[in-house]
Order: C-alpha cells, then sequence, then structure tokens
C-alpha cells in the first residue's frame, strides 16, 4: 500500500497528540527538572551519628578553646568556647575552617627525600645512622609540650642540643628574660589590670596572644568609647587593623620604634616623671623626633598621655630591648597591670638563631613555622603536615595533621597565669603519618611517651592543689578526687589555669640604656599561624574579598 | 507568637578580621573559591567591607561594615520580584529566605538588591578531595547556575526547633539558635535576637541613639542594624551625605 | 495516536524506573513478632535532641546478631559481610529525601503526633523487603514520587513528594514556609 | 548541486523574480558560519554554566539583557502593525504585513533563545508558569512574551502554507482559509498580549526600589516606565519596519511597497515618538526632583561617572528623540525617502540607547554610600552567542523572503496556480 504525503501528516499529528496526553513529555520535563536539583556531582555531606566534642585549637601556641561538631566522626564544625579562660569563644578567622586543613591538597601524604619519596623505614634509618655519626639538634617551635621533654630526653642521650623557635610574641619578652635571668615561659602580660597600653607595633587586635584574651578585654573595656577604662595607643607606620580600632593611632617612620622608645625615655627621665633615675638613653629628643617623623612635642605629649591613666605596660612587636626599656623605667616589670612571673623557674631555652657548627643532623618538629630557615648545612630531617613548598633538600616527614595526635598544651607566652590542656587524637588521620615524639621513641625505647608526660604532669598539677579547671563547669583543683579525673577532665576539652601570679620575684636593672636594636619581626594573623597553608575557606578573605591579602610564603 | 529576627552590628567592635565570613561558609556548606573566582564573582554570604573616611595622614580612619542579607521588612525588593517564589520572607521569623533548588537562575533579585547582599553560583561547588566529608549536614549544598544568600543559619534553627520538640516545648530555647557570624564574632560585635521582643538585647540596641541602617530611606525595612559613635561611620548609611571612598585590599 | 498513548502508559513506566534488590533480605515481621522488637522505635530511635537515626546502624543488629541466628543466607550475608567487619548496611531507603529537605521526625511524631504508619504504611509488618524502584532521571526512589503515572487513585500513604506533605499540612491546617521543610 | 537547484526553483512562487540559487546560497554561507558559531558559544555557555560570561555578582544582568530588550522593543512592528491593520482597518499598510510578522517573530524567538542562555538553570525554568509569582514584573513578561511567541506562529503560519508547494496539500488550504479568518482575532490578542509584555519589560526595572537610578512613581502597580516602553516601542515598531523594508529592497534592487506606505508608517512612527519624549521629559523631570531625591540620591549620583554622564541624557531625548520626530512628521522631510530613513534609524538607535542606559548604567551606579562604580565588558562568548542571534534572524528573514509572498506581491502567482 503507498503511504501518500497526507496520511504521514496526519499519523504525524496523531501521534504527537497521543504523547501529549501520555505520562511521556510531563514526566520527562519534571524528571530533568529534579535532576538539576541534584547534580549527582554534586558533593552532598555525609549521613551519621551528630556529637559534640571539646578540645584545644593546636594550630598556633594560644591554644584556643575550640568546640568540634562531629558527623559520622568526622568534625564538621567549629566554635569557640566560650567558658574557656583564656580564649573566653574568640577564636580566629582561620580557626573555624580549620577542620577541613586535613584534606588540604598540599598535605603531606607520604616521606620525601631530596624531592623523591622514600619509605619510614628509610628515614629511620638515615636517621640512626645520622645520631652514631655525629653530633645532632632537634629544633622545637613549641617549648613546654610533653614532646618537647622527649626531644630534651633525646638530646641529652645522644650528645646533642636542644633548641627552640620563639614565637614573636615570645621575642618580645625576652629582653626582660636576659635582663631578670628568668626565663621567657615565666613571663606574662598582666593586661586585666592595665589601663594604658602602649603598644609599639603589636597587632594586639589582629590575632596576638590569644584571640580572645584581648579583643573581648578591649571590646568591653574600650571600644567606641571616647575616653575608655582601658587605653589603647598603638604606635605603628601604617593603619593596621589594630590602629584603626585603636584610641590613639600616632604614625611613625618605618622602622623607627626604637628612637620613639629613647625619645619617650628622655621626656620621662629629664621631666622626672619616673622613679628610675636611668639610664639615659644617648639619642636625644630631637634626633628621636626626626627618626620618628613626630614634632618634639608630640613625643612630649605622648609621654603624657601614657602617665595618665596608669598602670601602663608597653608591649613590642618582637625583640626590641629600647622599648622593653621603657616598661623598666616605669616600674611597670614585676608590678601589676605589667610585666608579670606566672610561674617558677623552668629551664631557659636557647633560640635557635645560631646553631653549633658541624652538626650530622637537625630534627625539626613540626610546630616550627615554615619560615624559619634551618641555619645548618647538616642533614636535616624535617616534620610537617603540610608542604609550605621550595623544600627540596633533606627529609620531609608527614606528622600528624590538625586534631590527628595526642597532644599536651602548655600556657601561652602572653598570659599572666599557667595553663595546661590537652588535645586528643579525634580524627583518623587520613594518612600514615608520624609525630616527632613517635619517631624518636622507635630509635630510643627509653624516651618519656607523651601519653605518660602528660599523665604525670596532670599528677603535678593535682598535687600542687592550685588553680582552677574550667570544664562544663569551673572546678578547684582541691575539690578534685583524683589525678586521673583531673586528666579524664582535660582529655574532654577541659583547661586548668593557675592561680593569680605572685608579682614581683621579677628584677630588671639596666646599667645603660640598650643600644643594639634588633629589627623586630611584626607578626599578624598569618604568621602567628603555623601551618603554611591557610584552609580552603580562606579564599573568602584575601581572593572572594579584598578584606585581606594572602601574606608572601603562605599557600592558599 | 512569631519572631522577628535581625542583628545589631557596633562597628566600633568590628577589626575586621574576618572570622565571621568563614565561620559562614563553613556552617553553609559555602564551597571554596573557584581559581577564577574575584570578590565580584566571589560567595560570600556575608561580607566585611573596609571603608575610610578619606582624609591623609593621621586623621586618615578606617572602618569595617560586615554586609549580609539585610533581610528586608517591607517591600522585601528581591521577593518582589522573582518570578517562581524562590524567596519568601518566612512569616514565622521574618527571615527573608532563598530557596536554591526553586531558583531558575535570572539573577533579576541580584539587579533588586541595594545591598549586593546575593550572590550567584558561577561554577559548580567544589571541594578538594576528601574534604567534603566536612560538610555540614544541616544545609544542602547548592549548585551552579543558582542564587544564594544569608539565610540565617536556618539549620541551626532547625534543630533549635527539634531539640524543642524532643522537649515537648513549642518555643525554641533563644540560646539554641544563634547564627554563625554573630557566635564567631570574638568581639561580640555581631548582636543577633528577636527585634519583636522587647526584652532582647537586640531590640533595645536597635533603638540605641547610635543605631542606624542603611539606606533606610528606600523604605525596605531591613532588619540589620548598624551601631556606631563615629560621625563619619554613620554617615554611610545614607547617600546624600559625605561620601568616603571605598579603600582598597586590607 | 493510540500507538504513542500506549507506549506512553505502559512501556515508559517500565524504561523509567531501574529496579534494585536490598542488600539483605530483611523481615520485619519476624523482628516484631519473634523477636519482640515490637515498637518502632525499638530500632529507629528519636534521640535525646530530637534527631532520628533512621535506620538502625549496624552496632544496633550486632546487638542480637553478634553471632548467626538461624541459618537462612541472608543471616549468613549480614554476619559475615556487615557485623564481622562492622560495615554499614547499603540500604536502599525507600523514603529517603533529597538533600534540600528537612524533616524532623520528632515534630511529627512528638508534636503532631503522627502514628509511622500514616507516611510509611504499614511496611513494619511486611515479611520482606519490596523492590527499590529508582527513577533514572531524578534519582528519586518510586515510593517518593508515587506509583500512579496519572497521579490518580493514590493510596493515602503512596507518595513522599512535596505535594504529598502540603497537602496534609493543608488538611491539619498546619501553615509552614520553605524553611518549614527546607534546608 | 543540481537538484538543490531544482528544488529551490520549485519552491519560489510563480512569477516572482529572485535571484539565482548560486547567489543566494554565497550570501546565506557567511550567516550559516555566524550562526554555528554562535551555538557553539551558547554551548560554551551551557555547559560550562554564565562562568563562560564576564557578567558578576554586581553586574548580574549584562549586554544579553540589554540587547534582549532592545530586539523586543523593535520587534513591536509586528503586533502594531497587525492593530493598525485589522483592529484600525488601515488596509494600506497590509503590503508589509507578513513581513511584520517574520521580523517579529525573528525579534521574539531571537530574544526568548537568548534567554534560554542567559539564565543559570534553563531546565526549571518552567517553575514560572507552575508556581508564578503573581507580583513580579519577570512573570507577566515570561507568560505574555511566551504566550505571544505562540501567536506570532501562528500568524506566521499561513504565510507559510502560501508557499507553492505547500498549497499543494489541499488540507492545507483549507487550513490555512481557516487560520486567515483566525487572523484579526490573533492579531486583538497578540496587540493585548504585546502592549502588555512591552510595559512589564520597562516595568522590570521601574519597580527596583533598591536602584534609584531606575525606580520610578507610576500608577496602580505599573511604574511609569511601564507605559514609557509601550510608547517607545510602538514608535519605533514602524521606524524598524522602514529600515528592514528599505534593506530588503536594496538587495532586491527594486521597491517592494509603496512610497505611501512608507510615509504613513514614518508619520505614525514620528507622532508617537514625539509623544513618547514629551512623556520621557516630564517623567525624568519628576524622578529626579522627587522620586529619586526622597530616598537622598541627587543627580549627581546618577551622572558624575563617565561616560554615563548627563549628556547620554540629552543625546537621548533631543538628537534621537525630537529631532527624528520631526523628521518622520514634517512633510519637508518626510517627502524625501532619505530623510525618512534616517529619522527611523535615529528614532530606533534612540530607544536602544534608552534600553541600554537602563539596564547597564542602573547596574554600574553605586547604591550604598560605599558602593564604587563599576565596568563591565562582555566576554566573546556573550557576543558571539548574540551576533549567531542576528545570524538566525538574517537567515530566517532571508529564507521567508525568497519562498513566501512577504510584501503580498505574489498576486500573480497565485493566478497561474488556479489556472494550471
Amino acid at each position: 500500500m503507498k503511504v501518500s504525503r497526507r496520511d504521514l501528516l496526519i499519523g504525524g499529528a496523531g501521534a504527537i497528540a497521543g504523547l501529549v496526553l501520555s505520562p511521556v513529555p510531563w514526566k520527562l520535563l519534571g524528571d530533568s527538572s529534579i535532576w538539576t536539583q541534584n547534580f549527582p556531582w554534586i558533593p552532598q555531606p555525609a549521613r551519621g551519628p551528630v556529637e559534640t566534642k571539646y578540645s584545644a585549637c593546636t594550630l598556633c601556641e594560644a591554644g584556643c578553646g575550640i568546640r568540634l561538631r562531629m558527623a559520622a566522626k568526622c568534625p564538621v564544625g567549629i566554635t569557640g568556647v566560650r567558658s574557656h579562660p583564656v580564649s573566653q569563644g574568640a577564636l580566629c578567622a582561620l580557626a573555624f575552617a580549620a577542620h577541613q586543613l586535613n584534606w588540604h591538597p598540599r598535605r603531606l601524604r607520604e616521606v620525601r627525600h631530596a624531592g623523591h619519596a622514600a619509605s619510614w623505614a628509610e628515614a629511620q634509618a638515615a636517621f640512626r645512622k645520622a645520631c652514631a655519626e655525629g653530633p645532632i639538634a632537634i629544633i622545637d617551635g613549641r617549648p613546654g609540650r610533653a614532646a618537647s621533654s622527649a626531644f630534651e630526653a633525646f638530646t641529652r642521650n645522644h650528645h646533642g642540643s636542644y633548641q627552640v623557635v620563639l614565637s614573636a610574641e615570645s621575642q618580645a619578652l625576652s629582653p626582660y628574660a636576659r635582663w631578670s635571668g628568668v626565663s621567657v615561659a615565666s613571663l606574662g602580660y598582666d593586661m586585666e589590670n592595665a589601663r594604658t597600653i602602649v603598644s609599639f607595633g603589636a597587632p594586639l587586635l589582629d590575632g596576638w596572644g590569644t584571640p580572645g584574651r584581648f579583643t573581648r578585654l578591649w571590646s568591653v573595656r574600650a571600644a567606641g568609647a571616647a575616653d575608655p577604662q582601658l587605653r589603647l595607643i598603638q604606635i605603628e607606620p601604617s593603619l593596621s587593623r589594630t590602629a584603626a580600632r585603636a584610641w590613639r593611632w600616632i604614625p611613625v617612620r618605618e622602622a623607627s620604634e626604637a628612637a620613639l622608645a629613647a625619645g619617650l625615655a628622655r621626656v620621662l627621665l629629664e621631666e622626672h616623671m619616673v622613679n628610675a633615675k636611668g639610664p639615659m638613653p644617648q639619642l636625644s629628643l630631637a634626633e628621636a623626633a626626626a627618626a620618628t617623623g613626630l614634632s618634639t612635642e608630640a613625643i612630649h605629649d605622648l609621654a603624657h598621655t601614657m602617665l595618665e591613666n596608669r598602670p601602663v605596660v608597653v608591649i613590642a612587636a618582637g625583640d626590641n630591648p629600647a622599648i622593653a626599656a621603657l616598661n623598666v623605667l616605669l616600674g611597670t616589670v614585676g608590678a601589676p597591670g605589667g610585666i608579670v612571673r606566672k610561674r617558677g623557674d623552668v629551664p631557659v631555652q636557647i633560640a635557635a638563631g645560631s646553631l653549633p657548627s658541624s652538626l650530622r643532623a637537625v630534627l625539626v618538629d613540626s610546630t616550627v613555622p615554615w619560615e624559619f630557615s634551618i641555619p645548618t648545612d647538616a642533614e636535616v630531617f624535617r616534620f610537617a603536615a603540610w608542604d609550605g613548598g621550595g623544600n627540596k633538600a633533606g627529609w620531609l616527614l608527614p606528622a600528624p595533621g590538625f586534631l590527628e595526635e595526642l597532644t599536651d598544651v602548655p600556657t601561652p607566652p602572653t598570659f599572666s597565669r599557667e595553663t595546661y590542656a590537652v588535645a586528643l587524637n579525634l580524627v583518623a588521620p587520613s594518612t600514615e603519618v608520624q609525630s616527632a615524639a613517635q619517631f624518636l621513641l622507635k630509635i630510643n625505647p627509653t624516651l618519656p611517651v607523651v601519653k605518660k608526660v602528660i599523665q604525670a604532669r596532670c599528677e603535678e598539677i593535682f598535687r600542687g592543689r592550685k588553680g582552677t579547671v574550667y570544664g562544663e563547669h569551673a572546678v578547684a583543683v582541691t575539690k578534685i578526687d583524683s589525678a586521673q579525673h583531673l586528666e579524664e577532665q582535660l582529655r574532654q576539652g577541659a583547661v586548668w589555669v593557675g592561680d593569680a601570679p605572685s608579682s614581683g620575684k621579677l628584677q630588671c636593672d639596666l646599667k645603660e640604656w640598650p643600644a643594639e636594636n634588633r629589627l623586630a619581626r611584626t607578626i599578624n594573623w598569618a604568621t602567628a599561624w603555623v601551618p603554611p597553608v591557610f584552609p580552603a575557606l580562606g579564599t573568602k578573605l584575601y581572593q572572594e574579598s579584598n578584606l585581606r591579602e594572602l601574606p608572601a610564603g603562605r599557600q592558599g | 507568637m512569631s519572631a522577628r529576627y535581625g542583628f545589631v552590628i557596633d562597628l566600633d567592635r568590628c577589626t575586621g578580621c574576618g572570622a565571621c565570613m568563614v565561620a559562614c561558609a563553613a556552617e553553609n556548606n559555602v564551597p571554596p573559591a573557584n581559581p577564577r573566582a574575584t570578590p565580584r564573582t566571589g560567595l560570600t554570604p556575608i561580607l566585611v567591607r573596609k571603608v575610610s573616611n578619606g582624609m591623609e595622614g593621621a586623621a586618615h580612619r578606617e572602618a569595617f561594615i560586615p554586609i549580609a542579607c539585610m533581610h528586608c521588612g517591607n517591600e522585601t525588593p528581591c521577593v518582589r520580584v522573582c518570578p517562581q517564589q524562590a524567596v519568601e520572607v518566612d512569616k514565622e521569623t521574618g527571615i527573608v529566605v532563598q530557596m536554591p533548588q526553586r531558583c531558575l537562575g535570572c539573577r533579576y533579585c541580584m539587579t533588586a538588591c541595594p545591598y549586593h547582599a546575593r550572590y550567584f553560583n558561577w561554577w559548580d561547588p567544589a571541594w578538594p578531595a576528601g574534604m567534603e566529608r566536612s560538610l555540614n549536614p544541616g544545609v544542602a549544598v547548592r549548585m551552579r547556575g543558582v542564587v544564594e544568600k544569608c539565610n540565617m543559619c536556618s539549620a541551626r534553627l532547625h534543630s533549635a526547633k527539634e531539640k524543642a520538640a524532643a522537649a515537648g516545648r513549642k518555643e525554641i530555647d533563644p540560646a539554641d539558635y544563634i547564627p554563625a557570624c554573630a557566635e564567631a564574632c570574638p568581639t561580640g560585635a555581631i548582636l543577633f535576637g528577636n527585634l519583636a521582643d522587647k526584652n532582647d538585647p537586640v531590640a533595645s540596641a536597635s533603638h540605641s541613639s547610635d543605631a542606624f541602617r542603611l539606606l533606610a530611606r528606600i523604605g525596605t525595612e531591613p532588619k540589620v542594624y548598624y551601631k556606631s559613635t563615629e560621625d563619619w561611620v554613620k554617615a554611610l548609611a545614607e547617600r546624600d551625605s559625605p561620601q568616603p571612598t571605598e579603600a582598597q585590599h586590607g | 495516536m493510540g500507538l504513542a498513548l500506549i507506549t506512553g502508559w505502559t512501556a515508559f513506566p517500565r524504561a523509567l524506573y531501574v529496579r534494585r534488590e536490598q542488600p539483605l533480605q530483611f523481615q520485619h515481621k519476624t523482628h516484631s513478632e519473634k523477636s519482640g522488637l515490637t515498637q518502632c522505635d525499638s530500632c529507629h530511635v528519636v534521640g535525646s535532641d530530637g534527631e532520628f537515626n533512621g535506620i538502625a546502624r549496624i552496632e544496633t543488629c550486632a546487638g542480637c546478631h553478634a553471632e548467626k541466628v538461624g541459618t537462612s543466607k541472608a543471616e549468613a550475608t549480614l554476619v559475615d559481610s556487615y557485623i564481622k567487619p562492622s560495615r554499614e548496611t547499603p540500604w536502599l531507603v525507600y523514603s529517603r529525601q533529597p538533600a534540600n529537605v528537612w524533616f524532623s521526625h520528632a515534630i511529627h511524631t512528638r508534636r503532631a503526633g503522627l502514628a509511622c504508619t500514616d507516611c510509611h504504611g504499614a511496611y513494619g509488618t511486611s515479611d520482606q523487603p519490596k523492590v527499590y524502584e529508582q527513577n533514572r532521571i531524578s534519582g528519586y526512589s518510586r515510593d517518593v514520587e508515587g506509583h500512579s503515572m496519572s497521579g490518580l487513585g493514590r493510596a493515602p500513604h503512596d507518595g513522599m513528594k512535596m505535594s504529598d506533605c502540603e497537602d496534609c499540612h493543608r488538611r491539619r491546617k498546619v501553615e509552614v514556609g520553605c524553611l518549614g521543610c527546607h534546608k | 548541486m543540481g537538484n538543490l537547484l531544482v528544488m529551490d526553483r520549485r519552491l519560489i512562487a510563480r512569477g516572482a523574480e529572485r535571484t539565482s540559487t548560486m547567489r543566494f546560497v554565497l550570501w546565506l554561507v557567511p550567516w550559516v558560519a555566524l550562526l554555528a558559531l554562535g551555538i557553539y558559544a551558547a554551548g560554551l555557555c551551557l555547559y560550562y554554566g554564565l562562568n563562560q560570561t564576564h557578567m558578576d555578582n554586581r553586574f548580574a544582568f549584562g549586554m544579553w539583557i540589554f540587547l534582549d530588550l532592545g530586539m523586543i522593543a523593535m520587534g513591536a512592528g509586528a503586533f502594531f502593525t497587525g492593530f493598525l491593520v485589522y483592529i484600525l482597518k488601515q488596509e494600506d499598510l497590509k503590503p508589509i504585513l507578513n513581513s511584520a510578522v517574520v521580523v517579529g517573530l525573528i525579534c521574539y524567538s531571537g530574544a526568548m533563545a537568548v534567554l534560554m542562555v542567559d539564565v543559570g538553570q534553563p531546565l526549571r525554568a518552567w517553575f514560572t508558569f507552575w508556581h508564578p509569582n503573581t507580583h513580579s514584573m519577570l512573570t507577566e513578561v515570561t507568560f505574555c512574551i511566551s504566550c505571544y511567541l505562540l501567536v506570532l506562529i501562528l500568524e506566521y503560519v499561513p504565510v507559510l502554507l502560501q508557499n507553492r508547494q505547500l498549497r499543494k496539500v489541499p488540507s492545507f488550504l483549507v487550513f490555512e482559509h481557516q487560520l486567515h479568518k483566525l487572523v484579526p482575532v490573533l492579531a486583538a490578542v497578540g496587540a493585548f498580549l504585546s502592549f502588555f509584555h512591552q510595559g512589564s519589560l520597562g516595568g522590570l526595572y521601574g519597580v527596583l526600589r533598591g536602584r534609584p537610578f531606575a525606580f520610578r512613581q507610576g500608577f496602580a502597580i505599573w511604574p511609569s516606565t511601564f507605559f514609557l516602553f509601550i510608547l517607545s516601542a510602538i514608535a519605533v515598531g514602524p521606524s524598524f519596519l522602514m529600515l528592514v523594508t528599505a534593506a530588503v529592497e536594496t538587495f532586491a534592487g527594486r521597491r517592494l511597497v509603496g512610497a505611501n506606505v512608507f510615509r504613513k508608517l514614518g508619520f505614525i512612527s514620528g507622532v508617537l515618538l514625539g509623544a513618547y519624549v514629551a512623556a520621557k521629559a516630564i517623567d525624568t523631570l519628576v524622578w529626579l526632583n522627587i522620586t529619586s531625591r526622597a530616598v537622598g540620591f541627587t543627580p549627581g549620583d546618577f551622572y558624575a561617572y563617565k561616560p554615563f554622564g548627563s549628556a547620554l541624557m540629552f543625546l537621548e531625548i533631543v538628537p534621537l528623540g525630537l529631532i527624528p520626530a520631526f523628521l518622520l512628521t514634517l512633510p519637508v522631510t518626510a517627502r524625501k525617502r532619505g530623510w525618512l530613513l534616517c529619522g527611523a534609524a535615529l528614532a530606533c538607535s534612540g530607544v536602544l540607547l534608552n534600553r541600554f542606559v537602563l539596564t547597564v548604567q542602573t547596574l554600574a551606579l553605586p547604591t550604598l554610600a560605599f558602593d564604587e562604580f563599576l565596568q563591565y565588558t562582555p566576554s566573546w562568548q556573550e557576543v558571539v552567542t548574540f551576533a549567531g542571534v542576528i545570524a538566525y534572524g538574517v537567515i530566517l528573514y532571508s529564507l521567508s523572503y525568497r519562498y513566501l509572498p512577504l510584501f503580498g506581491q505574489t498576486k500573480g502567482a497565485d493566478k497561474n496556480v488556479s489556472v494550471g
């Protein structure tokens, strides 16, 4: 039979009509749009039981208290802990995305030697050999931890040297340590009792010390008030975040802070505004003015403003003796509201500025900032959880990432009291990692084990019967029935805080005005943070907005 | 009783640290930037903007203004223009809710918003391998080609409601519901609460003499208030007051 | 035209859904009658904060099935391939909602006092799992989309699409906005 | 090749003079290439997403929306001529009616196509029909435009059916006959829909209270731009038809419609343009002095930023508004074809400029006190996609002109058919 054009057309029309009356087009329309709502390539959150854990942030020495929301045994959210006596619920911007760090593309996933993949066994063998052949050094970025005591022990047994890299905050305190013979680790600022704080470029409102402590203090006592209870005077060449919010901002020339300090000292001494009689700086007021770009009157006025509201404490951004000397003149060293001594003697640490020559090997702990370049030509064993790039020489050893190891958190340097906390390994390592302490333990099984040291420290605190444990509630140590119980609380995220410092017992005598002026290493939100990488969400701050810039040497 | 949730942001206290932005992104499963993203194509449901008084030298002042959805309570521009009801003002809470799964990505709402608080997903969301395990199960991940914005951390409102129901309560416990940005702010600059509740600190703060709203004269009744003691900052509220310039890079 | 109609109504639905078997032949009946787990919440628990655990996790099963109970093949699979290695059973969830849906069992059972069967039907007494039909395009379970193509002549608890929720809410005069059910 | 030639010949109406197949194909080739390129660019945007464009969160609308608005304004000729012919019984305009329908169809379908690329989730676009937000101008636009597109297609079908080959199917003849009866109704419906969506397109921006540069007071639910858009659209619709016709005449190398048609179109266009300019002037004054001032925006906020100076506003109102209005209406100039076309061209560019200012300048201007003025340049994908649409238009029009009686000049052909 012949199909005419007409039949075809009619048939076609019929088919279309039929389809329209069937569910086909409508269902397809609906399903395709539903498909766009659940694209298979869009990741979905894992399903699983949700729980809450408390711990301390281990990404810098501040050790802020964190609350973790875990889903399917994996952290899905981080918030601060209001009841935490040091951080008081505040965290730095990056900490809120810290739980994503362990999957950072730059996560170090394998042992590397001279840029090539290697095995843990090879690394072990190489380090053992090195120890046998000659002296070694271990560099620690965060002294006073359980791991640190393992390092010290190892260096003792293997005639090596244990050295530390101090944070800028600690460096700022080291002049007092040098003058008083008290270890930096025992010093702190009694900000809660100060009424005027003169900061020479220290980013007090930008991650300095512990993000929570000063920002909260400032927020309560200073923010927005024309005549605040707490006066923050910021001396800084550029309008930093701190300067922008300070009560007064004094713009000075780059690196002229020491000169200003000298100028202020002259005014204070010449006008007998302080009890101290000297030493008098060599620099004249006019010279200071010239150096800083301020008028002599301005320096003069500043000196007077400093003393209007006492106690006053001066804070430097780094190791700057001239600025430290101001505190000595002002008599704020060892006085309430000034530089205080928070505990008895702890061993004085040697800064790793100049390593002894003729070293066979240097082991660098993962707490040492990536920026720190090791001043040695010995074989380097560097532990790191993230590869900051540019490290092709020696050994690169994958260390545990965020909350992947059991560690303790000693007192942050700037705090006025002694504290102690524990961070559990809440997250299962996503790759084969070893901490430096574990690594050394394999070589020398007699070393103190982190777990044991933490136990011992808890017993010590328990026996000391001093201070309070801040967990769900604040409990005085005297009210806790056993050391095990105390340790248990710390393991669940509580923090122990010693009693208020017994001020005094801290004497600094200056024979002459410190001439040398080591250039202060200014710190900010980024360098206070130890990992060389930022959490992926950091892009919100430096790429998807102009709020901040990704600092040089940092990986996004 | 129906609430009117809102914010009072104290600009004297904002140090521009950016904690609110990161905390918000983490809470709401906002993806990290695509390598090609810029400040104009990024996703920042809350965005801290830096402003200056335009002066030189020691007279130079800067301030930071966190900008999120203002949850306009009157003639809500985006709600009015959305052709397919992907945005609505929630009767119960006053939250202006964006439903990305309903959105067709026409971006009309973005042209309507005077605060630039709405963001388009120019790329498919992507996380580095494995990082999807860190996603918040309370929030659905958006897809490419839709508009999103601050929903006042509705996931937290949900869990608060669920908790209340489990305890046999009808009303949520205010302590259970606080958006990520307000919770994260280290200086307590971001205050969150129920503007309709006279006893709520937010309600009183919103009436303080230092409080103001952005472009209030447009008449959209934003539920985000700002506070400042500095006159040049207050002057940023309206267009016809002396204008400072946007400062580049922080 | 007729041809088009027939294909559209018969062949198409078959082609649209892929039929998948559950990993285990789970018997609700046995559990409720023989093992005395008479209440749904013996296994499907609403937690203290109102969170719903959904299908019991493997630990719960292990509570009774640490060793093989009976000799059935399913029993062997359960113990050997899931409980022993403590792997979660990859159940195909008939009523799984898409990611942007927020549904609180606490609110619907505690506050509204709905019974499980109101939405899930009498599935709790079935003696073997029904076949799981998945839409090839949208990926939804057919129990969510509803079995009848025309949408006519549906069983009360057939379908868990937005329209179904809305119907019930309308009937019970419970008004909620988008936020009420979406995240 | 050979049978292409035959086919081509068999499709052309008897008695109608058309250029040789060769030349026609050569003419089409570049356009087809451009169209292919456009489809490729659009494909990129659909596959990789809108990151292929240079639009961003602040410039959420770009070149596409501007040109869509422009195109639809130009397409207004279709419904307006229909309205004149069938409702106002201006029979002498009938000759250009078919051409008008094709132009309209091209403009509207083209705009629709671009919109489908412009939205982030085209597969969900139909939600607007399922969950419409009745307050939204865009809903109004979507409904009207899609309905009117149907109308245009229905209006196009009878033209199509006048093709020599298709007329051979008797049932089609019947069908066409019925449709022809329907056409006046369609024209009426079309007119209604179009008046509406032309307006809603204006309303689109007029309702943006968050954008004081665009926001206007209005009557009832409609801002003044609603009415201004209708007026401007029907004003330039005829002008655009004149331009198109003139262009075709140049290519065809002979007059297709009488000078009277041109003059009439010109006159209508001119009068309406005059009315539009007057209305616009008043609207501008009200807006600058009352509407925007009330919310704290001064003219400085709108015209302080180059290149969007007040010169632009002047350009739009006088050289591209008032002057063409006179050129088109004054007997002196209207008698001269050259002046007439010149006026038409000016009028069209004036309205295009208006659409540009409303779409682009609105988004470029700051709203918050600390906003900055923004720049935006379209990406090649955006440009090429749109160029593709132009190509599509040219191709469709060329085919229609070659094979269909666009200017009712195939009377003779009809006779032949009935004879043989």
